[in-house]
């Protein structure tokens, strides 16, 4: 990324300041080095080889910056002491990665996104809802969740149904408005031709519409996925029950459990990557045929 | 223009839609009242009830509007009480917070763009920092910067730009990816050096997609300024209104300050469209 | 001398004596200029004074001791509330008229470090917390549980929440009410706590000396002008959410747990507060008896 | 059909159409008159922007006029369309990248409700016809341009209609190509006798495959000369030296020329 | 330059290049031999897929053979090309959308570092050239797909490079549009004395143009033949009615027909 002069005199001026400083820039650039070297090579296994070196340096540094600066394990423990207490609490954190993630996630992702596709379904043929429905529902979708929340817990109780009902909400209109988008994504040529055929409403939205929506769809649906595990995290906050990814974490603020708080923010990142993950993954396979899947797909 | 009385329509329409809930939902607090006090009430007693309550389940549009109107002009805008007053200290807050996220974002961007390690590298931790539950690392946030000395704005800021930076560096990577390689064999044959191909290339043929992206960037700002001002002890800002609005169990002034957030988002990405609108239109992108 | 507070909660009456203190200008004859920085449901004072960003917190004990035994050397200095103001709230409907009518029932309690006087007490009981035989859930902010019936008993303080379930209209004999002081499982509540390290510095001490000296000054003023205190913690409110009658009604609540203590801890408050943490069944708060972690060092000498 | 007496399949009478656009109107067909018998082969030839797109297009219902009239086996455009009149060829492939080519050309008949079999044996036999057996398990975009275009042929081919219309089929083909399918279209035309409506730019092209050349003139668009071909139904290749080719080209070129006035 | 005694620009010599794909290796270019002499006017032809653009973009540095040698001016094609010594006008038009005709014609000037004044100068020149005069204001979306083309060869030739790159930039024009640009462009040769490497499809094109026409085949593409024009310097439209003229044409059209083999 810099020239390996400015790389030096980098670390350098570490080592002057403070030489715990120093080392750590030195490993950094080193690490980076690295990568950017084997970043050169076009061999397949370095798209996955070169961000875990990358996750790793940085968990290093973590490390060394944890037992060099002698941090306090109460301000920022160390990755080797979160790890040891994921090994030891993997029943609590299984509990909570159920509740938080497979029952209020989850059940909120699959009804959200489903209500928004139908919606954008029903009001496609709409012109009239669309332009009232959309700039309303950008509206609402500015609501912030912290707002939102608490007024789910009062209504749905403090199950996990109000943080389904938090992430329905969420995930609602990203993936309304992008399949919006995407049912009118048709070519004009594309559609004339259906009308070539005489074709009826409903076999010009198999045959052409949806398929074609997909692309904008797998947009809405790949953010939808962060937005959903923070949603339920979050809406745990304002009332649960005594399980919970959300729960767990603001009962450990208080008795300063702060590896227990890092283990289930590494689960949710795990969770949300593998889940961004696997929706990508679907969307390689549903739109095989845009453009932007082919060119990685030779690559 | 045109949408003006489509979207009055549905305004209308979920007004109606909420007043008729207003009532379902608080019903049950004025017949259990009733029950406590061995009354029988007719219906019409119950609507009327219904509307009027102090901590009611679902408050009224009327009473919103009204909590609105009273945050926003009832009060001076330096008091503790305007809506003005908190408005401003979190609007303040989201424009530094979205500078710094907007500027790192498209400062990443660039290095995904013309660095293969960081391109390899960057994008899956930039997916997974953002799976991280925010309201969870915020308070640890301002407690570390506290002790390095940083106070003020300055910590809700940054984690406003935590949260903003994101969609800025997934569109603007697909902004600056977007000349087709026609576009680029010809600056090629032009000899054109690294800087003359973003120049007058790769920046403004993203362009679209970096207005895109940065509406949906200040939104999100928004969100990480109120998340921020929950540890900071509830001092100020719209954040607080929702939180103390949420512990005296003030339904109205939760919905006021809701409404309050959302406004303000909606103008926000107002303003950057019509920057975006001018800013294409002198780029001849505006048919 | 600039001194930092951090405070267990938001703005109100629970807090008067800092307010009374700083805006009567006890503080600044003491040549103090202290900085009372607000709390919230998502500030850890604990964390916050780890970090470096308060001299002193306002915490509860049962989380200031679960503290210590984390690596966290928290000392209190001083205990200006006697007395507990935590309750369990059921209403009468709901069938609660005694500890005995809680099994099958939900029950709301605050996490966050103040739940252990709540599990203690279900341990004395012989109830277990997992469902079997109370349900428990984290309540919010607010006692909106109760009122949506969402659980048979909350958790309220005698001088907050419970005038909350009182202005939402529930009328005090539709409710039922259990004192943890008259459960005898009560613990301490706001004590003032700093780091042990630095009590060691003379010149620290002698900063705490005063804080705590003027710190009671304003506690007993409270105690004799509860209006004036009253008024005092709404206008250093900068969220404007606070009510007048609220906090006029909070202050005399306040009065009474302060009442019985002139800032210096007891030590039999302590003993009782660490034996009812050491019970905590199969998951107790603490598992060994802490040392050091009181001291009257400085209300020895603040109030000779 | 309902007009006795008169075989004309495709009849439009002072045709006009204006398009409403942001800098005002267009007047893109303007006084069209002309009738297509069943079983013509006409072409449409004139420089860009004249409106051969516009009126190939009134005829399919796909635009609708803004005066005149225009009738399609005596119906108007839109009822034959939900007759199912025609087959259209579009200027660009426009085949659907979700499918594969036998998917694309089994798409108009599993709309029209062709049977499992009956469309099996239809892709096959038109995969024969261009010349791409072997290619129907292909995407689109595994394909040559002139391949796409080739399977769009196809495409409008499976289901039979009545009415062929081309829009600028063999643009991007190379003369070789083009030669081998104008060949073949002249043949399928011949054994199925289609009215095939037909809009190029070439003129060999236009003079070896019509029966009957409209020259088209822009601004606004419309008939500067019709001719009707002398020429046998039977065409070697070779016919294109012959002098009445030859003389038609010219005649085509010319009309050409003066419509282009001092537009380049 | 550097070789003495030769007055050869571009010079291949047994040029092979293979593309990995994912399906395999495509052998684009086999065996390619030619060498191109200043001020000559060069036309490749051949059947889709057979590798014109490839062996364009090869000369212009835009694609690296995988064997054999080339040299332009005694030069590696990517020395020549850091010397600026391309003008290269692509397939389509491929105007940039936010910057103006005048605008887009100033990008290469720009990039090159000419002056303010020079850049007008220069932009109104040319401009006059391609009948584009009054148009630089206009953004691109504004002009005709014929219009756009012309600016793009506007843009290749503002800066006056000695070596002009030209992939079918005809291609989307009616024939009347192509044979006025067509005498244009000889002109404009004829005037500067450039050298023209030129892709069509068109056989009467590739004739009327150039000096020399090398017909190409496809499966690994290679050169089948190269045929040197005895065409006069200056020839109006009228020479296409020639002997030689026609002559030469059946030449090109034979060795295409061969190329193709099977394939259509
Ligand atoms: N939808 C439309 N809205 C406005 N004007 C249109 C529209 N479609 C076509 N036009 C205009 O109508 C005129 C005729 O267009 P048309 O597409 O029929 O031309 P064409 O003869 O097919 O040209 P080409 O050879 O370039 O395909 C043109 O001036 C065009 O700009
Ligand atoms: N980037 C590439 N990767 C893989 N194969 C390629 C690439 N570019 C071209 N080819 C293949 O190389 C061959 C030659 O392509 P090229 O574009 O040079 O043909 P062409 O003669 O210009 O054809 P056309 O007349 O259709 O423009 C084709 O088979 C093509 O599929
Ligand atoms: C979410 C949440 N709710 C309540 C408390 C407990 N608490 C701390 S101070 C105080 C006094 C209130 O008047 C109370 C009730 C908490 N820590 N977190
Ligand atoms: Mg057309
Ligand atoms: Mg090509």
């Amino acid at each position: 990324m810099t020239g390996l002069g400015v790389q030096a005199a980098l670390i350098a001026a570490g080592f002057l300041i403070d030489a715990r400083l120093g080392v750590m820039l030195a490993f950094w650039f080193g690490a980076w080095t690295l990568n950017a070297g084997l970043a050169e090579l076009r061999a397949p296994w370095v798209r996955r080889v070169v961000p875990m070196i990358f996750g790793v340096t940085v968990l290093a540094l973590w490390e060394m910056a944890v037992s060099l600066f002698d941090i306090s394990p109460v301000i920022l423990p160390a990755p080797s002491a979160i790890w040891a207490q994921i090994v030891t609490s993997l029943p609590t954190l299984w509990a909570d990665f159920l509740q938080t993630f497979l029952k209020g996630a989850l059940t909120g992702y699959v009804i959200g996104c489903a209500a928004a596709v139908v919606v954008a379904i029903l009001i496609d043929r709409s012109p009239f809802l669309q332009r009232g429905l959309l700039p309303v529902g950008n509206f609402v979708a500015a609501l912030p969740i912290v707002g939102i929340a608490p007024i789910m817990v009062m209504w749905f109780g403090f199950d996990w149904h109000s943080k389904a009902a938090v992430v329905v909400i969420m995930v609602f209109f990203p993936v309304l408005v992008n399949m919006v988008a995407g049912l009118k994504a048709t070519e004009p040529m594309q559609r004339d031709l259906m009308s070539t055929y005489s074709a009826s409403y409903w076999q010009t939205l198999v045959k052409l519409r949806l398929p074609a929506a997909m692309p904008f769809l797998f947009n809405g649906l790949k953010i939808a996925t962060t937005l959903a595990l923070i949603g339920a995290i979050v809406a745990e906050f304002f009332g649960s029950p005594i399980v919970g990814m959300g729960f767990r974490i603001t009962a450990e603020i208080g008795r300063l459990g702060l590896p227990m708080i890092w283990a289930e923010i590494a689960v949710a990142a795990l969770a949300g990557s593998a889940f961004y993950g696997v929706v990508a993954l679907i969307e390689k396979r549903v739109t095989f045929w845009h453009p932007s899947q082919r060119r990685q797909g030779t690559e | 223009m045109r949408s003006l009385f489509p979207i009055l329509t549905v305004v209308a329409a979920i007004i109606g839609v909420w007043y008729l809930a207003a009532i379902w939902m608080n019903a049950t607090w004025v017949y259990d009242q009733a029950a406590r006090d061995g009354r029988e009430v007719g219906f019409s007693e119950v609507v009327g009830q219904t509307l009027n309550q102090e901590r009611p389940v679902l408050p009224a549009p009327h009473q919103v509007a009204k909590g609105l109107w009273d945050g926003v002009a009832g009060q001076k805008v330096t008091s503790k009480r305007s809506l003005v007053y908190h408005g401003w200290v979190t609007l303040s807050a989201t424009l530094l917070g979205f500078a710094f996220g907007s500027a790192a974002g498209i400062l990443l961007a660039v290095g995904i763009v013309y660095n293969r390690a960081m391109d390899m590298s960057v994008m899956p931790w930039a997916i997974a920092s953002q799976t991280i539950p925010i309201l969870a690392i915020a308070p640890m946030i301002i407690v570390v910067l506290n002790s390095l000395g940083v106070t003020g704005i300055v910590p809700k800021a940054i984690i406003s730009a935590y949260l903003s930076f994101f969609p800025v560096v997934v569109g603007m990577v697909k902004g600056l990816r977007s000349p087709d390689a026609m576009q680029l064999d010809l600056m090629r044959t032009y000899n054109a050096n690294g800087a003359q191909t973003f120049g007058k290339l790769r920046l403004p043929s993203s362009m679209p997609y970096l207005f895109a992206s940065l509406k949906v960037g200040v939104a999100a700002s928004l969100v990480g300024t109120i998340v921020g001002e929950l540890p900071t002890g509830a001092v100020a800002g719209l954040g607080s209104r929702l939180l103390s609005g949420s512990y005296y169990g003030q339904t109205v002034q939760i919905w006021a300050a809701l409404f309050a957030a959302a406004i303000l988002a909606a103008s926000l990405v107002g303003i950057i469209g019509w920057v975006e609108r001018v800013v294409l239109a002198r780029m001849g992108l505006v048919r | 001398e600039d001194v930092t507070l951090q405070l267990k909660w938001v703005t109100q009456a629970q807090f008067a004596g800092y307010f009374v203190a700083k805006d009567k200008g006890f503080y600044e004859e003491e040549g103090l200029n202290v900085t009372i920085l607000p709390g919230g449901p998502d500030v850890a004072p604990t964390q916050v004074i780890a970090g470096g960003g308060a001299d002193v917190v306002v915490d509860w004990m049962p989380s200031a001791l679960a503290a210590r035994e984390k690596g966290l050397p928290l000392v209190n200095i001083a205990q200006p509330f006697k007395s507990s103001g935590m309750m369990l709230t059921c209403l009468k409907e709901s069938g609660v008229a005694s500890p005995a009518d809680f099994k099958g029932k939900t029950l709301g309690v605050w996490f966050g470090g103040n739940e252990y006087p709540f599990l203690n007490w279900m341990n004395k009981l012989g109830l277990k917390t997992d469902g079997t035989d109370v349900t428990v859930l984290k309540q919010g902010f607010n006692v909106d549980p109760l009122l949506q019936k969402q659980a048979a008993c909350i958790s309220t303080m005698t001088y907050n929440e419970y005038w909350q379930v009182i202005d939402a209209g529930v009328k005090p004999e539709d409710l039922v009410t259990f004192k943890y002081e008259d459960e005898g499982v009560a613990t301490l509540e706001d004590g003032l706590y700093v780091l042990e390290e630095k009590l060691k510095d003379a010149a620290f001490e002698d900063k705490m000396v005063k804080f705590v000296r003027a710190s009671m000054k304003g506690w007993k003023y409270a105690e004799a002008n509860p209006d004036e205190a009253a008024m005092i913690v709404l206008e250093n409110d900068e969220t404007g959410a606070q009510t007048e009658t609220h906090q006029k009604r909070m202050m005399g609540e306040i009065a009474k747990l302060t009442a019985g203590s002139n800032g210096a801890l007891d030590e039999a408050d302590f003993k009782r507060t660490v034996g009812a943490l050491m019970s905590g069944g199969s998951d107790p708060v603490i598992t060994a008896e802490p040392t050091g972690a009181w001291t009257h060092q400085i209300t020895d000498k603040a109030l000779q | 059909m309902t007009e006795a007496g008169t075989t004309a399949v495709i009849e439009a009478k002072a045709l006009d159409l204006v398009f409403q656009t942001a800098d005002g109107p267009v007047h893109a067909l303007k006084d069209v008159n002309l009738s297509i018998n069943r079983g013509e082969f006409v072409s449409f030839i004139g420089p860009s922007g004249c409106g051969k797109t516009t009126f190939l297009r009134c005829i399919a219902a796909l635009e609708h006029p803004t005066g005149g009239s225009l009738t399609v086996n005596g119906l108007t455009p839109d009822e034959a369309r939900r007759k199912r009149a025609y087959g259209y060829v579009f200027q660009a492939a426009g085949l659907y990248p979700w499918r594969t080519i036998a998917g694309n050309i089994k798409l108009p008949l599993e709309i029209m409700g062709f049977s499992r079999d009956e469309q099996e044996e239809r892709v096959r036999n038109v995969l024969q016809l261009v010349d791409l057996e072997g290619f129907g398990k292909k995407f689109p975009w595994q394909l040559s341009g002139g391949m796409q275009q080739r399977a769009s042929i196809a495409r409008a081919l499976a289901f039979d209609a009545d009415i062929l219309l081309m829009d600028e089929p063999f643009g991007a083909l190379d003369e070789i190509v083009r030669d081998r399918l104008n060949e073949e279209l002249l043949k399928l035309w011949a054994r199925t006798g289609k009215t095939i409506g037909f809009v190029t730019h070439s003129i060999p092209e236009a003079v070896y495959l019509s029966t009957k050349i409209v020259v088209m003139s822009p601004r606004p668009g419309r008939i500067t000369d019709v001719i009707d071909s002398p020429l046998p139904k039977d065409r070697p290749l070779e016919i294109r030296d012959s002098r009445d080719f030859i003389e038609i080209a010219h005649r085509v070129r010319e009309g050409l020329r003066a419509g282009h006035g001092d537009e380049v």
